[in-house]
């Protein structure tokens, strides 16, 4: 249990998230994806927090600064989407096709 | 002490606008007046501020009004008072064949909160608090591209938006993790002396991602795919504040960050702005080239603005932040009269170019403020795209980059092309039959003539660059 | 007190006064004013010039030269192109000759244009031409002669397209400015070589070099390096082009019998008296520069007599009155020129010719002015040039007739008229220069002269009435017509015997620096042969075109001809020549690759380079599909491309 | 005193346009009125000033001022930000291409008096390319000078595709776009001298003291030589003056070639030569390659064109290229040659421009072949027209010949082999030019007159002004070239002497 671990830890989150983000068609599925890789942050956070910073506080309250802010975000994203979907009646990406060059 | 004024007026500001609407109905224009008193009123407070002469003036430690700042919050005001001004149309009655937008109060909430986000964002010291004004600028735009909830491609370009936009956050995210990683805390000035000891893998890492992040909110090549589709999709007035705030607070994250944290290593970094810079602006002029639809049209023009910013970047603090400040109040004003022209025909007609046929036949004064505003984002002198455009590449310049600077002024070239076929649809196309001439409201003729004067003479007049950036000490 | 320079500014002045007044203010108005103007002052300065010659000729002052007024014109650098006067005997004999001329014409013109639409610019542009003419043969130095010498081709380019509304007039005009212009950038680049290498434009620096001291350093001439001393030659070689050219020796002869659409006044004086002579004139005034550029003198022989026979062979065939008198004009140039070409003999040099050459310019202006005059009053009288519709005129024009005939055998070198003295020293220097091919040829062409001028006189004069107008007696003498044309015979006549002790006295042509021919080899037997020869020319004349038993019309029509003659009537096809290489050659080929470069080549680079760039834009709007994870699939691409573009110490 | 009017050059046009804002357009007279006002006002005034410059020669100078002799100096702190001052100037050279300019935008204004569309716009197009030609040759510090010379491209598109004829918006964009093309090829070089000259300075009399380092010159030179050379229409950036001519209304087919295809050959001169001569004498010996086209093939591309103003076009491409070498000369005789060619050229294609236009007028065609024999319907027009073709083939008398020869003997001290060649190609294709002006002038004027021209009539009292006083300054040049030539040598000489500077 040391940095690199955690380190890599939050590196594979992230790429699953990334992964996840491309290859999912589901809006709200990317939105979970997109929570994947804000969590990967939050995780390099802490460790960096837990194991090196000399303030060790910083990081956690970042965190928590975090979760507050993807809160609204997502809030957000949801009505967003909560529209497109009236509008829609879909949340394929694929339907996503009336603006284009 | 009256430094934190305005920017407490401006915190308190939208609530005030918003809660005018609990006491009058929701056709009055209580909300709008209020609006533009209080932005004005803000503006003027920030006009009477001393500058500070490069030392910052802090607040509890981590809330810092510098010279930077100041002129920053000023563009933001600008860029606000404007696109106050040019929405109220557009809840008076439909354009662009698109439903009305309703809940005015909101709105201009809305756009006072991107507003302070990007005062945050420029007032900042350290992670937390950049975090923060990046995403209170952000997420309501999210909000106002999403505003007309009957439109379905104002939905669609909100969800594309929003979508590509956490996503940045992410990256952005985690480019701040790994920074303070390297550094041990989130005070800039201590990850400026972690820097100056000595980079690591880690700041390159963190470096990358941040600038990818911030890539997205300045649509910088490859990460602008976003903003032609938003841009298009959103109301007119949003395409406006999205075009000019939302860079504008972009821009100043990348200053800050730049000439701040990791002032010790802008020399390493130089390539990668430069690349970024040249492609981006390469890519913006070539996008812009075939278009049909204004805001589209728009969308690519400033991206490839945002490449030009870029150059800026290359130079010494003082002389890029002076160039970037003056480029973003000539861009503002010259966008800004673009778009109060696209709004006054798209009131009437279709926002394409087709419908600006035949307008120097039957509207000169609106052709004429068109070339204008055309010519300046082309750079042309005198007018004051052309002196804005000049000190980026005067800042590129002075550390010896002439190679980005050729390619960008080549790069005018094109973008003088796409620019004048517009001007052309405006001057050259004869005037169809079915399209009637145009009928002004006053406040629209007023603004125009205002904006095209302001672009006209920003420019060559001496006393304003003289006096406005007095403060800083060359 | 009027003295020389005032004298000479007159002759100066009043030319250009009288072009300006008509031009500008006179020629719309009335023509009566215009001639009046014309004549006047082209009179004044003719007096000048005759008493500013005597003058000169009496006060002991010739044959040295004199600068009577010198202004600069152009600073060019380290030396100066001026604008004077110079007088030597060579000049004062010009002076003299052209403004007697264009007094004597503009008096012609009087009757020869009345009733046309523009009598005023006629006499505008011959008072032009006198100007510019005068300060041709004044020059002080090749510049100002190069500026005069252009100034007369335009003049004489727009005198000869006069009459613009006629096609053949103004292709005319265009062909004649046009081969003269070819000639004279030839001209312009040996001047400017010429005085680069010398550092000076003046004739009194040219004519006192010496080849030696150019022999050491060495110039660039872009393709080969050469010595300065060959570079003077080649000067010379292109300084004579400009000669060449103007006066219309041989390839480049085509424009002067087509110049001859022009009014007949300007054929006089232009094309034969004055402006065709400038060519010799300017070889005399250089000669003892090129006489040490020695090659140069030979290819001026040469050219000058294969012109001298070309021309005469040619004039014995043709049937229009004024190509006739200009072919004849073209084989007296020749004459002038060889003269001045066989001075040159082995490494010496002999002046006799250059003598003749000067003593022929100055007969030949009298009397072949008198018959173009002559020329001009028959064809306004029978409204053709064409012989078949002439005959018969000597009842009708006995003034007329007997000038003609005076003329006549004084270009037939018949003593004691003046061609005799002239021709006959130019065959003796020819003889005394050891050239006798050159000698026999023209022992020949005098021959040759006199039988198709005779031709011309008989089928002209003699014989039966061949034209309505003549039978029905409508013919009769213009009294300003015929007055210069009987003035003009005066000199034609005594010219010869007035001048020769004054051109053997002072016409010399001045210091030359290469050795000269001390020992003449006298030959008095040359005289009676070339007068053999003429009178036997004469008599075939008369046998085929004036006895009892010849056949006129059998003589004039070119049907049933043998090859030969039909080559020959048609100039040996040179016209046509010409056009199929201007039309092929340069129209059709050089301009034609230029367009083609700028059209396809340039064009396609220009249309390329936006259409490539149209393309990129097309790419670009292809990736903007507005699928989104093709966007979102961008950041991963942006991620790793700034990674290792970005040229981070990752 | 002299030199508040001096400054008034270029202000004057630009307050007529703030003048003109109010009247609306349907007051076209009175509009028309006030600005043939002014041109004619800023025309006597050049000329005072003209005056002034020759009556003051020799007179000590404002020690800023000294290296080139500049009157009436002016340097006015202008935008601090990036140091840009305002300095402007005259020496000999500059105040009569001024001259020339004023001429020219005078004679601009009254042949476009009956110009179709919207007149307004159109004169306060005029005045402002007025204002940025006088600004180019005035202005001595390079900011200004780039701001005015870049001015220029947003008049000409709109003059030429709202004004023109035929493909007028092909034509405007073509130009206006080669043109910002060169320009910015010149404005990535500004930096470059600003910062390399380590004196941080956009003077050019400031800079023009010190030597720039040769790596840095060596690809600045060629960079910012050719940028100017666009506008001049050199070899491979000529394409854009043909068509462009061709579309553009008479009046900004005198402008663009009479005086802004001069601003480039200026800028060559001026900026490039004079500021990198180091540099220049390396490059220019090779660059004078690029003039066979200009010179020898430009005259027989012309020849095979019908059109009058292609024909036109291509003439001033081959005069132009006689500018530049009397440029790459590099000798007191050829600078002057070029300068005097600008001067001339300007004159007589002002002519040859205007006298097309009227023609257009009457006849509604340009094609050559179309016309013939109107000489005699339009005698006076048709003289103008013949006397700036004697001028455009060096005739001696008008202006052409006098620069052709300083151009053509200028160049032919200059030893380099290359220039060699090209001097003799350029001095035995007179005749070309002689082919293909004579050609057009006969196909046009004279011959049989066709039927439809019966009714042609003759200049009014407005256009015969225009061509008598072109004429005038043509003739003038040509007869008495020793004051003018005296008159330039004032300016040349310290050009030539940082050209030849020695030892670094």
């Amino acid at each position: 249990m040391n940095l690199m671990n955690c380190l890599i830890l939050a590196f594979i989150l992230f790429g699953i998230g990334v992964w996840g983000l491309i290859r999912r068609r589901h809006l709200v599925g990317m939105l979970i994806s997109i929570e994947l890789m804000l969590n990967a942050a939050n995780i390099n956070f802490i460790s960096f927090a837990y194991f090196t910073a000399h303030d060790s506080t910083a990081g956690a309250i970042f965190s928590i600064f975090v979760f507050a802010v993807t809160a609204c975000e997502m809030a957000i994203a949801l009505a967003i989407i909560v529209n497109m979907y009236r509008r829609h009646h879909s949340l394929d990406v694929d339907q996503l096709r009336e603006l284009h060059d | 002490m009256n430094y934190i004024v305005p920017d407490i007026l401006l915190l308190i500001f939208p609530f005030i606008v918003i809660g005018s609407r609990l006491f009058c109905s929701t056709k009055s224009n209580i909300p709008w007046r209020i609006a533009n008193v209080g932005c004005i009123a803000i503006f003027i407070l920030l006009n009477f501020i001393p500058l500070a002469n490069g030392n910052g003036v802090f607040f509890l430690s981590n809330w810092r009004v510098d010279d930077f700042g100041i002129l920053m919050r000023e563009v933001l005001m600008v860029s606000a008072i404007l696109g106050i001004w040019l929405s109220k149309d557009y809840f008076e009655h439909s354009a662009d064949g698109r439903p009305q937008l309703h809940q005015i109060a909101e709105f201009i909430g809305a756009i006072a909160f991107a507003t302070f986000g990007g005062v945050v964002v420029v007032s900042a010291c350290d992670l937390v608090t950049f975090f923060l004004g990046l995403e209170i600028a952000t997420i309501p735009m999210y909000a106002l591209t999403a505003w007309n909830k009957k439109d379905l491609i104002g939905s669609e370009a909100a969800t594309k938006y929003i979508l590509m936009g956490s996503v940045a956050t992410a990256f952005e995210l985690f480019g701040f993790s790994y920074l303070y990683g390297f550094a041990g805390s989130l005070h800039f000035t201590d990850i400026q002396s972690a820097v100056a000891a000595g980079p690591s893998p880690l700041l390159w890492i963190a470096v990358l991602f941040l600038f990818c992040g911030i890539g997205f909110k300045l649509t910088l090549f490859p990460f602008y795919t976003w903003a032609p589709d938003v841009y298009e999709g959103a109301p007119t007035p949003v395409t406006a504040v999205l075009s000019v705030s939302s860079k504008a607070t972009a821009i100043a994250f990348l200053v800050v960050l730049v000439f701040g944290p990791l002032a010790p290593i802008q020399e390493q970094i130089a390539p990668l702005i430069a690349l970024l810079a040249g492609t981006t602006l390469f890519v913006g002029n070539l996008g812009a080239l075939k278009q049909s639809r204004l805001r589209r049209f728009m969308a690519y023009s400033s991206i490839a603005q945002a490449g030009y910013i870029m150059i800026a970047l290359l130079g010494p603090a003082t002389i890029a932040e002076t160039a970037i400040i003056y480029y973003l109040f000539v861009y503002a004003v010259s966008n800004y009269l673009a778009f109060f022209v696209f709004a006054i025909i798209g009131h009437h007609r279709e926002e394409i170019f087709a419908s600006l046929k035949g307008l120097s036949k039957q509207n000169p004064s609106i052709a004429i403020a068109l070339a204008i505003s055309m010519f300046s984002l082309a750079g042309i002198p005198p007018l004051a795209g052309f002196f804005g455009k000049f000190h980026l590449f005067f800042s590129g310049a002075s550390t010896g980059h002439y190679a980005i600077v050729a390619f960008a002024v080549l790069n005018n070239v094109i973008a003088l092309y796409y620019y004048i076929q517009l001007i052309k649809s405006a001057w050259v196309d004869e005037p169809d039959g079915h399209l009637t001439p145009i009928r002004l409201t006053r406040r629209q003729r007023s603004v125009v003539i205002l904006l095209s004067i302001a672009v006209v003479v920003l420019g060559f007049l001496p006393f304003l660059s003289n006096n406005i950036f007095s403060g800083f000490t060359f | 007190m009027i003295n020389d320079v005032t004298l000479s500014y007159l002759i100066f002045i009043l030319p250009l006064l009288s072009f300006v007044v008509n031009g500008l203010f006179l020629c719309r108005k009335s023509d009566k004013a215009a001639a009046a103007m014309g004549i006047s002052a082209n009179g004044i300065a003719a007096i000048s010039a005759i008493i500013l010659a005597v003058h000169y000729f009496t006060s002991g002052l010739a044959p040295q030269k004199a600068i009577l007024f010198e202004h600069e014109f152009i600073p060019f650098g380290n030396f100066l192109a001026n604008i004077g006067c110079l007088i030597d005997p060579l000049s004062i004999m010009m002076l003299v000759v052209v403004t007697f001329i264009s007094f004597m014409v503009n008096i012609y013109s009087v009757g020869y244009m009345r009733g046309d639409r523009a009598t005023g610019r006629f006499f505008a542009l011959l008072s032009l031409f006198s100007f510019s003419m005068l300060g041709l043969v004044a020059a002080t130095n090749l510049f100002q002669m190069f500026i005069f010498w252009e100034l007369v081709g335009v003049s004489s380019y727009l005198l000869i397209g006069f009459w613009y509304h006629k096609p053949s007039a103004v292709s005319a005009s265009k062909q004649a400015f046009i081969l003269t212009r070819f000639a004279d950038s030839f001209f312009l680049l040996g001047i400017v070589l010429v005085s680069y290498v010398v550092q000076s434009f003046d004739f009194s620096t040219l004519n006192d070099l010496t080849l030696s001291s150019f022999k050491a350093e060495t110039i660039d001439l872009g393709l080969l390096v050469v010595s300065k001393a060959d570079a003077l030659i080649l000067g010379s070689v292109l300084i004579f082009t400009g000669g060449w050219g103007k006066s219309a020796m041989f390839p480049m002869h085509i424009w002067l019998p087509n110049a001859m659409e022009g009014p007949t006044p300007v054929s006089s004086i232009i094309h034969s008296a004055t402006m065709v002579v400038a060519g010799v004139y300017l070889v005399a005034r250089l000669f003892p520069f090129f006489a040490i550029c020695g090659s140069t003198l030979t290819l001026i022989m040469i050219v000058g007599a294969f012109t001298m026979v070309f021309a005469a062979v040619i004039a014995c065939t043709q049937k229009d009155i004024k190509r006739i008198l200009a072919y004849s004009t073209l084989s007296q140039l020749g004459y002038m020129m060889f003269a001045l070409g066989v001075c040159q003999v082995g490494q010496t040099i002999v002046t006799t010719g250059w003598t003749a050459s000067t003593f022929h310019i100055f007969t030949h202006a009298f009397f072949k002015c008198s018959l173009f005059l002559i020329a001009g009053s028959l064809i306004h009288q029978v409204h053709t040039n064409d012989l078949d519709a002439m005959g018969g005129l000597r009842k009708k024009m006995p003034w007329t007739y007997w000038c003609t005939l005076i003329s006549i055998l004084a270009i037939s070198g018949i003593p004691p008229f003046s061609g005799f003295f002239s021709k006959d020293e130019i065959i003796l220097a020819a003889f005394q220069g050891h050239h006798y091919v050159v000698f026999g040829l023209a022992l020949l062409t005098s021959g040759l002269t006199t039988f198709y001028m005779f031709r011309l006189f008989f089928l002209a004069f003699h014989g039966e009435p061949r034209h309505e107008g003549v039978k029905a007696g409508h013919v009769h003498e213009d009294f300003a017509m015929t007055l210069p044309i009987v003035i003009l015979a005066v000199p034609a006549l005594l010219s010869g015997i007035a001048g020769k002790s004054l051109f053997a006295a002072f016409f010399v042509p001045g210091k030359i620096h290469a050795p000269q021919l001390v020992k003449l080899t006298e030959a008095s037997w040359i005289p009676f042969a070339a007068v053999v020869i003429a009178i036997i020319a004469l008599a075939l004349a008369w046998f085929f075109y004036a006895s009892p038993k010849a056949r006129i019309a059998k003589a004039l029509d070119e049907s049933n001809r043998s090859g030969i003659y039909k080559t020959v009537y048609h100039k040996f096809y040179f016209d046509e020549m010409y056009y199929a290489v201007v039309r092929q050659f340069v129209i059709g080929g050089i301009a034609r690759v230029a367009r083609f470069i700028e059209d396809y080549i340039v064009g396609t680079l220009v249309n390329f380079s936006v259409w490539f760039i149209h393309k990129l834009g097309d790419l670009v709007r292809v990736a903007q599909g507005g699928y989104l994870p093709f966007y979102l699939g961008t950041l991963i691409v942006g991620v790793l491309l700034w990674r290792f573009l970005g040229n981070l110490p990752l | 005193m002299d030199t508040i009017l001096f400054n008034l050059i270029w202000i004057i046009p630009l307050l007529t346009v703030l003048v003109c804002v109010p009247i609306s357009a349907n007051h076209g007279k009175l509009l028309k009125t006030i600005h043939a006002t002014s041109a004619t006002f800023v025309l006597l005034l050049v000329c005072f000033l003209v005056y002034r410059v020759y009556a003051l020669s020799g007179t000590p100078v404002d020690e800023n001022a000294a290296p080139l002799f500049l009157r009436f100096f002016t340097n006015i702190p202008w935008i601090s930000l990036f140091n840009a001052h305002y300095i402007v100037g005259a020496d000999a050279l500059n105040i009569l291409l001024l001259a020339l300019t004023s001429f020219i935008v005078w004679a601009g204004v009254l042949v476009s008096w009956n110009i179709k569309g919207n007149q307004k716009v159109f004169f306060a197009l005029i005045q402002l390319l007025a204002t940025s030609v006088y600004g180019v040759y005035m202005s001595m510090d390079l900011v200004l000078f780039f701001v005015f010379y870049e001015m220029e491209a947003l008049c000409m598109y709109l003059m030429i595709a709202c004004y023109g004829s035929g493909r007028r918006d092909y034509g405007g964009k073509k130009l206006t776009l080669t043109l910002a093309f060169g320009s910015s090829m010149i404005l990535a070089t500004l930096f470059g001298l600003y910062f390399e000259s380590g004196i941080n300075s956009w003077s050019i009399v400031e800079l023009s003291k010190v030597v720039l380092p040769m790596d840095f010159q060596m690809w600045a030179f060629p960079l910012m030589f050719m940028g100017f050379a666009v506008s001049s229409s050199l070899f491979p950036f000529h394409f854009w003056s043909p068509d462009g001519h061709s579309a553009a209304p008479t009046a900004v087919s005198m402008l663009a070639a009479g005086v802004m295809m001069k601003m480039g050959a200026y800028g060559c001169l001026r900026v490039a030569m004079f500021l990198m001569p180091e540099a220049a004498k390396i490059w220019l010996p090779y660059v004078v390659a690029l003039l066979i086209f200009n010179v020898v093939l430009g005259p027989f591309i012309a020849l095979r064109h019908k059109d009058l103003k292609y024909i036109t076009a291509y003439s001033s491409i081959s005069h132009l290229g006689l500018i530049f070498l009397g440029l790459a000369a590099l000798t007191p005789v050829g600078l002057r040659g070029a300068s005097l060619q600008m001067i001339s050229h300007g004159f007589l294609t002002g002519l040859f421009f205007a006298t097309i236009g009227m023609i257009y007028e009457r006849t509604h065609t340009r094609d050559i072949t179309e016309m013939g024999g109107i000489m005699r319907k339009i005698p006076f027009l048709g003289v103008g027209f013949v006397l700036a073709g004697f001028a455009g083939l060096g005739l001696p008398g008008f202006s052409g010949f006098i620069a052709e020869s300083n151009i053509f003997i200028g160049a032919f001290q200059q030893e380099s082999t290359l220039t060699r060649i090209v001097t003799i190609l350029a001095i035995l294709s007179v005749t070309t030019t002689a082919v293909y002006i004579l050609q057009t002038a006969n196909r046009m004027l004279h011959g049989p007159l066709p039927q439809k021209y019966e009714s042609l009539t003759d200049g009014c009292f407005r256009e015969k002004l225009v061509i008598v006083v072109l004429a005038a300054c043509l003739l003038f040049i040509g007869l008495c070239p020793t004051w003018i030539s005296e008159f330039l040598d004032q300016s040349i000489a310290p050009i030539f002497d940082n050209i030849s500077r020695v030892g670094r």
